[in-house]
C-alpha cells in the first residue's frame, strides 16, 4: 500500500524496490509457513499409515533407487537453475534470467514426466490409490507435491510471458522472485519426501 | 534493511556451493540408508538429520531467507513452522502408536 | 430502569435463586460422586481433590471481582484519590499470580499421574484374586459380553461377582463406542480392530447402569446395559446354570446382531469369539451388512484372502 | 436434473417444509426489494466487490448474526426436545442433525466470522493503516467463507444435514453415514477454511508491515496483539484442517483408505488430526475475544491495561501450548499412561498464562473508575463466568478424572462456559463497542442492558445445571432419556435458561433496529473517550481511506495520550488545517465474488458427486485466477482520492474543531 514508502537505496534488489513487492514477498513467507504445516500433516498421515500395506504390493518391492535418485537430482538442479535466474535478475540481466527460468521449467517438466511414469508403473503393479492405506497416503503425499510442481510450472509460464511483454520492473521482478521462492520450496519438500518415502521405504 | 546480494554479483558462489552440498548430502543419505549396517533407528535419525541440513541449505543459500526488512520474522516463522511440523508428525506417531 | 435499586435487586435475587436451584439440584446421590468400586473411588477422590482447588480459585476471583467493581465504580461521590489511571503493572504481583497457579498445577498433576498409572492395573485391594476376563463388544446399538473362560455370552447385561477384579477387553464391531459404567468407574473407547483394557470392580451387590457414551448414530441413546454385581455364590450358580440352560450362539444368530438395531437382554452358552474377534477383524460387521444389502458397496474380499489382512495388524492396531 | 432436485429436496418433514417455504419467501422478498428500489448496482459496487476492510468487516458480522440465529434456533430445538424425558418432539435422526449443525455453525460460521469481522473492522484502524495488506485477498476471504457457509446451510433443506457431530468422527462419518450430509460438512468447511487461512496470512502481514510510524510492537493495542497471535495460529492450524477434510473427502469420494475400517485405514487418525486443528481452533476464537475485553475494560475503567507486557508473553505462551494439548480430547481412546500424563500436564499448564491474563484484568479494574456501559457489562460478566469455564477445563484436563467427565454434560457445560462467556460475550461487547464507528450512532443502552441481563442470567440458568447433570452421568448427544434417570428437573431449568437466552438475543437484535430508527447520530469520532487510534478519526464513521493523515504514534494508548497532551497545551487542541495529499487506494474487485461462486458450484457438485459440474466449477475457478493474474499485468494500481474529496470528507472536524 501507499504508505509503505519506497526504499530508495541503490543496492536494493529490484524485487524489494516497491512497497507492494516487499509486502508480497513477506506475505509469501507467511504462506510458506502454512504450506509447511500442510505438508507436515500429510506426512503425519503417511507415517501413521505406513504399516497399512495389507492386500497390496510392498513399497520396498516397487521402488527403484535409480529412478528416485534421478528425480531428486533433476529437482535439485532445477532449484539451482532457478537460483541462477534470480542471480541474473539481480544483475539486471533479463535475457540470462529468462534462459535460466526456461531451463528450470524444462527440469520441472522432466520431473513431472518421471513422476507420472512412476505412477503409471505402480498402478500396473497393482498399487493404486484405493489399494490400501499405505498406497493412499503415498499417492496423496507425492501427488500433492506433484500438484504443487504443476502449479509452479503454470505460474512460471505466466510470469515469463509477463516479463517478455513488459520487461524487468519492480513489479515483475517481485513476481519472479516469489515464484522462485515457491520453486525452491518444492525442492525443500521433496527432500523430505525422498528421505521418508523412498529412502526409508527401501531401507525397511 | 541490509542486502548482501550485490557483493557476489559476478559469480553465484553461494548457489553453486549449495548445489554441490545438496548433491553430496543426497548421496550421503543414500549411502547411510542402503549401504551401511547401522540399526534402523540410527539410520532414521541420520537421514533426517541430513534432510534438515539440506533443507536449511535451500532456505539460506537459495531462498535468501535472511533478506528483507523483516528477516527475523521470516526466520522465526520458518523455525516455528519446523517446530510445528515436528510436533505434528512426531506427536501423531507417538500418540497413535501408544494405543493398544 | 437499571439506574435504580430495584433493578439491581431483581438481578441479585435471580442470581441467588440460581444458586439455590443448583444446590437443590445437587442430590447426594450424583452417581459419579457415589462410586461403588475402587476404580470409581480413585476417580471420585481425584475429582473432589481438584474441586476444592477450583472452588478456592473461584471464590477468590469472585471476591476480588466484587470488591473492585463495587469500590471503583464511577459514582457521584467517587473519591479521586482511589483513581490511578497510569498504574500499569506490578512485577511483584505478577510473579505471585504466576507462581501460585504453577504450584496448583503441580499439585494437581501428581495425584493425576499416580491415578493414571494405578488405573492401568488391577485394583490393589483384591490383587490376590485372579481377574475375570470379559470381552465387551459394542455393536450398533447394543453391548455384547463374552466370558471366554466360562463360555458364556450375554447381550446388554453383564454379571460379575462382587469384590472381584474384572478385566474388560473392550472393542467394537462398527462405530467407535465408549464403555461407561459411571458408578463403577470411568470410560474407555472400543474401536473395531483394537482392544482396550479396563479393570473394574464392584464392591457392593447391585445393578448399575452402563452405557455407550460415545455418539454412534440413531440408536446411541438406547445403547445401555445393566452391570449386575452378584455375590460370589450367586455368581457361580448363575455361571453353572447358564452353561446348562442357555442356548448356543450360532453364527447365524450372531450375524443378525451385527445389523444396526437395539436388542433385548439375551444369554448364550457359547461365545462369538469362536468365529470372530472384532479386536482383530475390523470389517466383520460391515461384511454382514453388505450381505444384507444395507451397505451399497460390498466389502471386497481380497485375493490374498481376507484372513491374512486381518492378522497382519499394522503398528497401531496391534493386539495385546 | 428435475428428478435430482425432487429426490433431494426434503419435503416430508413439517418443520423443514416450513423452513423451506420461509427461506423461499425471504429470498423472493429480498430479490423483490432489491429490484424495486433499484439497489442491485449499489449492492454490487458498494458491498459485494468492496475491498474496504470496514465494509468487509460489517459483512462478516451480518453473516455471523444470521448464523447465530440459525445456530440458536437449533439450540432451542434441542433444549425443547430435552426438557422432558421420553419426548418425541424431534426424532433421533433430526436431533443428531441439529446438534451437528449447531456445533459446526456456532464455532465455524458464527464465532469465527464474528471475530474476523471485528478484526477486519478495527485492526487496520487501530494500527493507523489505510487498509489491510492484501485488500483483494480480503474480499476473496469473505466470499469464500460465505459460500462455504451457504453450502453448509443448504444441506438442511436439500439432501439432509450432516449427523455425525461437529467432530465428525470416523468410522461413523464414513461407513456409518452414507447420505450427502457429511459431504456437505467436508466441503462447506473446506471452502470457508480457505478464506480463513487467507485472512490469517493477510493479518500477519498487515500487522507486521503496515503499522503507523512510531507504533512499535510494544505500543500495539491489545486487540491488535491478539489478532496477530491468532493469525499465526490460523496460519499453522488451518492447513491441518484442510488436509484432514481433504483426506476424508477422498475416502468418501475416491475410495482411499485413510480413516476407513477396511484395508489398513485408521479411524483414530481422524480424531488425532481433527483435534490437532480443533484445539488450536478454540484458542483462535478465544484469543481475539481476550483482546476485545482488554480494550473495553481499559477504556471504561479509564485506566491503562495492567501488565501489558505479561499480557503479551502469556498470549505467546498460550498460542504455543495450544498446539501441544490436543490429546486431551481423547484421553479415553486407550493411550498409554505416559501419553495421557504428558498431555494432562501441558493442558493444565494453559491455566497459568490464562490466569495471568485474568488477574491482569482484575488489576486493571483496581484503582480505576468504572463506567457500566453495555460493552463494559458484557466484559465484566465475562470475568467470573469464564473462570468457571476455565477451571472446569482444568478438571477435564486431569486425564484420570476425565474418564468420568468425558462425553457427559459436564463437558457440554465446560465448553459453553468458555465459548459463550468467552467468545459470544466478546462478540456482543465488541459489536456494541465499535458500533458507533460502523454506523455513526450508539446502540440504545437501556435496551442493551435488558438484552445483557436476559442473556447472562439465562446463560447461567441454562448451563450451570449441566455440570451437575454431568456428575449424574448424563451423556451428551443423546436425543432423549428416561424418567428413572432423574435428570428431568435440571433439564427443565436448563431449557428455561435457554429460552431466556433466546429472548436476550431477540432483544439484542431488536436493539439494532430500534437504534437505527431512534438513536442520536454522533458527530465526532471519539464517542467513548477511547484510548486507541480507531477513535482518532475525525468523523464518527471513518472515511474509506481511514486517516487523512497517518498519525504518529508515541505511546501505548496513543490516542488517550494525544488527548492528555492536547489538554495540557490548549483546551481545544491544535487544529490541523488542510495540507492533505492525495491518497492512494485499491480498486474494487469483481473477480473474487465470482470465483467464490465457482467455489460454491464445485463444492456443491462434489457433495452430490456430479462430476461434470465439479469440472465446470474447477474451470471457473482457474479462469478467475487467470483473469486475476492477467489483470495484474496491467499493474492495477488502484486510484487516488483527491485532496478536495478528502477535505470534504473531513468536514465535521472543522465544524466542531
Ligand atoms: C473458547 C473455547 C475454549 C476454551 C478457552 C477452552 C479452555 C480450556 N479447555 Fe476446553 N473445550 C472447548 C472449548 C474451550 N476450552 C470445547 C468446544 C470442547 C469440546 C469439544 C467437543 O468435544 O465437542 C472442549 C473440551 C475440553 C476438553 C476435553 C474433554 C473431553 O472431551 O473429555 C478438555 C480436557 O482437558 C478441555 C480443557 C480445557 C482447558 C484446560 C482450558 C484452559 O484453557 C482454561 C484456562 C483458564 C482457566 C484455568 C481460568 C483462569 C485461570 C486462573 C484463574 C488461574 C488459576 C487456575 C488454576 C491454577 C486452575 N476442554
Ligand atoms: C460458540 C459456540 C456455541 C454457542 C454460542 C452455543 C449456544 C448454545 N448452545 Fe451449544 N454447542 C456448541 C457451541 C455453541 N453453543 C458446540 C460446539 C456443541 C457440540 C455439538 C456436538 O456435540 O457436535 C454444542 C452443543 C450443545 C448442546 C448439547 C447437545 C447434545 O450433546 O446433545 C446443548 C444442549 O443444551 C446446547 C445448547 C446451547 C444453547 C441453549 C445455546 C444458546 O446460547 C443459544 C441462544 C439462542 C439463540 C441465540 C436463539 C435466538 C432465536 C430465537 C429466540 C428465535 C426463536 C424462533 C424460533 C424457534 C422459530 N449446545
Ligand atoms: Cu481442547
Amino acid at each position: 500500500m501507499a504508505q509503505v514508502s519506497n526504499a530508495g537505496e541503490e543496492n536494493v534488489p529490484l524485487e524489494y524496490k516497491s512497497g507492494i513487492g516487499r509486502l508480497n514477498i513477506f506475505g509469501f513467507w507467511i504462506f510458506l509457513g502454512a504450506e509447511v504445516a500442510l505438508f507436515a500433516t500429510i506426512f503425519s498421515a503417511y507415517f501413521v499409515l505406513e504399516g497399512g500395506t495389507a492386500g497390496g504390493p510392498l513399497p520396498s518391492d516397487l521402488f527403484d533407487l535409480n529412478n528416485t535418485i534421478a528425480m531428486t537430482l533433476i529437482l535439485l538442479t532445477s532449484s539451482f537453475t532457478c537460483g541462477l535466474a534470480i542471480h541474473e535478475m539481480r544483475k539486471g540481466n533479463r535475457k540470462g534470467m529468462l534462459i535460466w527460468l526456461l531451463v528450470t521449467l524444462l527440469f520441472g517438466g522432466g520431473f513431472l514426466y518421471m513422476e507420472v511414469m512412476e505412477f503409471i508403473h505402480l498402478v500396473h503393479e497393482g498399487a493404486t490409490i484405493g489399494t490400501n492405506a499405505y498406497w493412499s497416503s503415498f499417492y496423496v503425499l507425492t501427488g500433492t507435491h506433484g500438484l504443487h510442481v504443476t502449479l509452479g510450472i503454470g505460474w512460471m509460464i505466466l510470469i515469463i510471458a509477463e516479463v517478455m511483454k513488459r520487461g524487468l520492473t519492480p513489479h515483475t521482478a517481485k513476481k519472479v522472485f516469489v515464484s522462485s521462492l515457491y520453486w525452491h520450496f518444492l525442492d525443500f519438500v521433496w527432500i523430505f519426501v525422498f528421505t521418508s518415502v523412498y529412502l526409508l521405504g527401501m531401507v525397511k | 534493511m541490509e542486502q548482501k546480494t550485490e557483493k557476489h554479483s559476478h559469480f553465484p558462489w553461494s548457489h553453486v556451493l549449495g548445489f554441490l552440498l545438496s548433491i553430496a548430502l543426497t548421496f550421503l543419505a543414500v549411502w547411510v540408508g542402503l549401504y551401511t549396517n547401522l540399526s534402523i533407528q540410527t539410520i532414521v535419525a541420520l537421514v533426517f538429520l541430513l534432510a534438515f541440513i539440506q533443507a536449511a541449505i535451500q532456505l539460506f543459500m537459495f531462498m535468501h531467507i535472511s533478506e528483507g526488512e523483516h528477516k527475523l520474522w521470516q526466520i522465526g516463522k520458518m523455525i516455528a513452522s519446523g517446530l510445528i511440523a515436528i510436533i505434528i508428525v512426531v506427536g501423531s506417531v507417538w500418540v497413535l502408536t501408544s494405543m493398544h | 430502569m437499571f439506574k435504580n435499586r430495584k433493578a439491581w435487586l431483581i438481578v441479585i435475587s435471580s442470581l441467588i435463586s440460581l444458586v439455590i436451584i443448583t444446590v437443590l439440584g445437587v442430590r447426594s446421590d450424583l452417581i459419579v460422586l457415589d462410586p461403588k468400586g475402587p476404580v470409581g473411588e480413585i476417580q471420585k477422590d481425584l475429582i473432589i481433590f481438584s474441586l476444592y482447588f477450583m472452588l478456592a480459585i473461584v471464590v477468590i476471583i469472585f471476591a476480588v471481582f466484587t470488591f473492585v467493581i463495587i469500590k471503583y465504580r464511577n459514582r457521584k461521590n467517587f473519591n479521586d484519590r482511589d483513581y490511578d489511571p497510569n498504574l500499569h503493572g506490578s512485577t511483584k504481583l505478577e510473579i505471585i499470580w504466576t507462581l501460585i497457579p504453577l504450584l496448583i498445577v503441580i499439585a494437581l498433576s501428581i495425584p493425576n499421574a499416580k491415578a493414571l498409572y494405578d488405573l492401568k492395573e488391577a485394583p490393589k485391594s483384591t490383587a490376590h484374586k485372579e481377574p475375570i476376563v470379559i470381552h465387551a463388544t459394542a455393536v450398533d446399538w447394543k453391548w455384547i459380553f463374552s466370558y471366554p473362560e466360562e463360555e458364556i455370552e450375554t447381550i446388554n447385561y453383564v454379571n460379575v461377582p462382587e469384590n472381584h477384579p474384572v478385566l474388560f477387553k473392550i472393542t467394537a464391531a462398527d462405530s467407535m463406542a465408549s464403555f461407561w459404567v459411571p458408578q463403577i468407574g470411568g470410560q474407555v473407547y472400543g474401536m473395531p480392530g483394537m482392544v482396550n483394557e479396563l479393570y473394574l470392580q464392584a464392591d457392593e451387590v447391585g445393578t448399575y447402569e452402563g452405557r455407550n457414551s460415545n455418539f454412534t448414530g440413531e440408536g446411541m441413546a438406547h445403547q445401555q446395559f445393566d452391570f449386575v454385581a452378584l455375590n460370589e455364590e450367586e455368581y457361580s450358580s448363575w455361571v453353572e446354570e447358564t452353561k446348562e440352560t442357555a442356548p448356543k450362539l450360532t453364527e447365524e444368530t450372531y450375524q443378525k446382531l451385527m445389523l444396526p438395531d437395539t436388542a433385548e437382554q439375551t444369554t448364550f452358552s457359547s461365545t462369538h469369539l469362536e468365529f470372530v474377534d472384532h479386536g482383530l477383524n475390523s470389517t466383520y460387521a460391515l461384511k454382514v451388512r453388505a450381505d444384507h444389502g444395507l451397505i451399497e458397496e460390498p466389502i471386497e474380499d481380497r485375493e490374498e484372502g481376507s484372513h491374512e489382512n486381518e492378522h497382519s495388524n499394522h503398528g497401531s492396531h496391534a493386539h495385546h | 436434473m428435475f428428478d435430482f432436485i425432487k429426490e433431494h429436496l426434503i419435503l416430508d418433514d413439517p418443520l423443514i417444509l416450513g423452513a423451506n417455504i420461509s427461506i423461499a419467501l425471504t429470498t423472493i422478498g429480498i430479490l423483490f426489494v432489491l429490484t424495486y428500489f433499484k439497489k442491485w448496482k449499489w449492492l454490487w459496487t458498494e458491498w459485494i466487490t468492496t475491498v474496504d476492510h470496514k465494509r468487509i468487516g460489517i459483512m462478516y458480522i451480518l453473516a455471523a448474526l444470521l448464523m447465530f440465529f440459525r445456530g440458536g434456533v437449533d439450540a432451542l430445538l434441542m433444549r425443547a426436545q430435552l426438557t422432558v424425558p421420553n419426548n418425541d418432539f424431534l426424532s433421533s435422526h433430526h436431533y443428531n442433525e441439529i446438534f451437528t449443525t449447531h456445533g459446526t455453525i456456532m464455532i465455524l460460521f458464527m464465532a469465527m466470522p464474528f471475530l474476523l469481522g471485528l478484526m477486519n473492522f478495527a485492526v487496520p484502524l487501530q494500527i493507523g493503516a489505510r487498509d489491510v495488506a492484501f485488500p483483494f485477498l480480503n474480499n476473496l476471504s469473505f466470499w469464500s467463507f460465505f459460500s462455504g457457509a451457504i453450502l453448509f446451510n443448504i444441506s438442511f433443506v436439500f439432501g439432509g444435514s450432516p449427523d455425525a457431530g461437529w467432530t465428525n468422527y470416523a468410522p461413523l462419518a464414513i461407513e456409518g453415514s452414507p447420505g450427502p450430509g457429511i459431504n456437505y460438512y467436508l466441503l462447506g468447511l473446506q471452502v470457508s477454511g480457505i478464506g480463513t487461512l487467507l485472512t490469517g496470512i493477510n493479518f500477519v502481514v498487515t500487522i507486521i508491515k503496515m503499522r503507523a510510524p512510531g507504533m512499535t510492537l510494544l505500543r500495539m493495542p491489545m486487540f491488535t496483539w491478539t489478532t496477530l497471535i491468532t493469525s499465526f495460529i490460523i496460519v499453522f492450524a488451518f492447513p491441518i484442517l484442510t488436509v484432514t477434510l481433504a483426506l476424508m473427502t477422498f475416502d468418501r469420494l475416491f475410495g482411499t483408505h485413510f480413516f476407513t475400517l477396511t484395508d489398513g485405514g485408521n479411524p483414530m487418525l481422524w480424531s488425532n488430526m481433527f483435534w490437532m486443528w480443533g484445539h488450536p481452533e478454540v484458542y483462535i476464537v478465544v484469543l481475539p475475544a481476550f483482546g476485545i475485553f482488554s480494550e473495553i475494560i481499559a477504556t471504561f475503567a479509564r485506566k491503562t491495561l495492567f501488565g501489558y507486557k505479561t499480557m503479551i508473553v502469556s498470549l505467546v505462551v498460550i498460542s504455543f501450548l495450544s498446539f501441544i494439548v490436543w490429546v486431551h480430547h481423547f484421553f479415553t481412546m486407550g493411550g498409554s499412561a505416559a501419553v495421557n500424563n504428558i498431555f494432562s500436564i501441558t493442558t493444565m499448564a494453559i491455566a497459568i498464562p490464562t490466569g495471568i491474563k485474568l488477574f491482569n484484568w482484575l488489576g486493571t479494574l483496581y484503582k480505576s473508575k468504572i463506567e457500566f456501559t453495555t460493552p463494559m457489562l458484557w466484559s465484566l460478566a465475562f470475568i467470573p463466568t469464564f473462570v468457571i469455564g476455565g477451571v472446569t477445563g482444568v478438571m477435564l484436563g486431569m486425564a484420570a478424572a476425565d474418564f468420568q467427565y468425558h462425553n457427559s454434560y459436564f463437558l457440554v457445560a465446560h465448553f459453553h462456559y468458555t465459548l459463550i462467556a468467552g467468545v459470544a460475550f466478546a462478540c456482543f461487547a465488541g459489536l456494541i463497542y465499535w458500533y458507533p464507528k460502523m454506523v455513526g450512532y450508539k446502540m440504545n443502552e437501556r435496551i442493551g442492558k435488558w438484552a445483557f441481563w436476559l442473556f447472562t442470567i439465562g446463560f447461567n440458568v441454562c448451563f450451570l445445571p449441566q455440570f451437575i447433570l454431568g456428575f449424574d452421568g448424563m451423556p451428551r448427544r443423546v436425543y432423549t432419556y428416561a424418567p428413572e434417570d432423574g435428570w428431568t428437573g435440571l433439564n427443565v431449568a436448563s431449557s428455561v435458561g435457554a429460552a431466556a437466552m433466546g429472548l436476550g438475543f431477540v432483544v439484542f437484535v431488536y436493539n439494532i433496529y430500534y437504534s437505527h430508527r431512534y438513536a442520536i447520530r454522533e458527530t465526532e469520532g471519539d464517542v467513548w473517550d477511547g484510548r486507541t487510534l480507531e477513535w482518532a478519526t475525525t468523523t464518527s464513521i471513518p472515511p474509506h481511506y481511514n486517516f487523512a493523515k497517518i498519525p504518529h504514534v508515541q505511546n501505548i494508548d496513543t490516542f488517550w495520550d494525544m488527548k492528555q497532551r492536547a489538554k495540557k497545551q490548549t483546551k481545544k487542541g491544535q487544529k490541523e488545517e488542510g495540507n492533505y495529499e492525495p491518497i492512494h487506494m485499491p480498486s474494487n474487485t469483481g473477480t473474487a465474488p465470482v470465483m467464490c461462486a465457482f467455489f460454491f458450484v464445485a463444492g456443491f457438485a462434489l457433495v452430490f458427486e456430479l462430476w461434470w459440474m465439479a469440472i465446470l466449477g474447477a474451470v471457473g475457478i482457474l479462469c478467475c485466477m487467470l483473469v486475476r493474474s492477467v489483470r495484474s499485468f496491467e499493474e492495477d494500481k488502484g486510484y487516488y482520492v483527491s485532496v478536495e474529496e478528502i477535505t470534504e470528507a473531513e468536514q465535521p472536524f472543522h465544524k466542531e474543531g
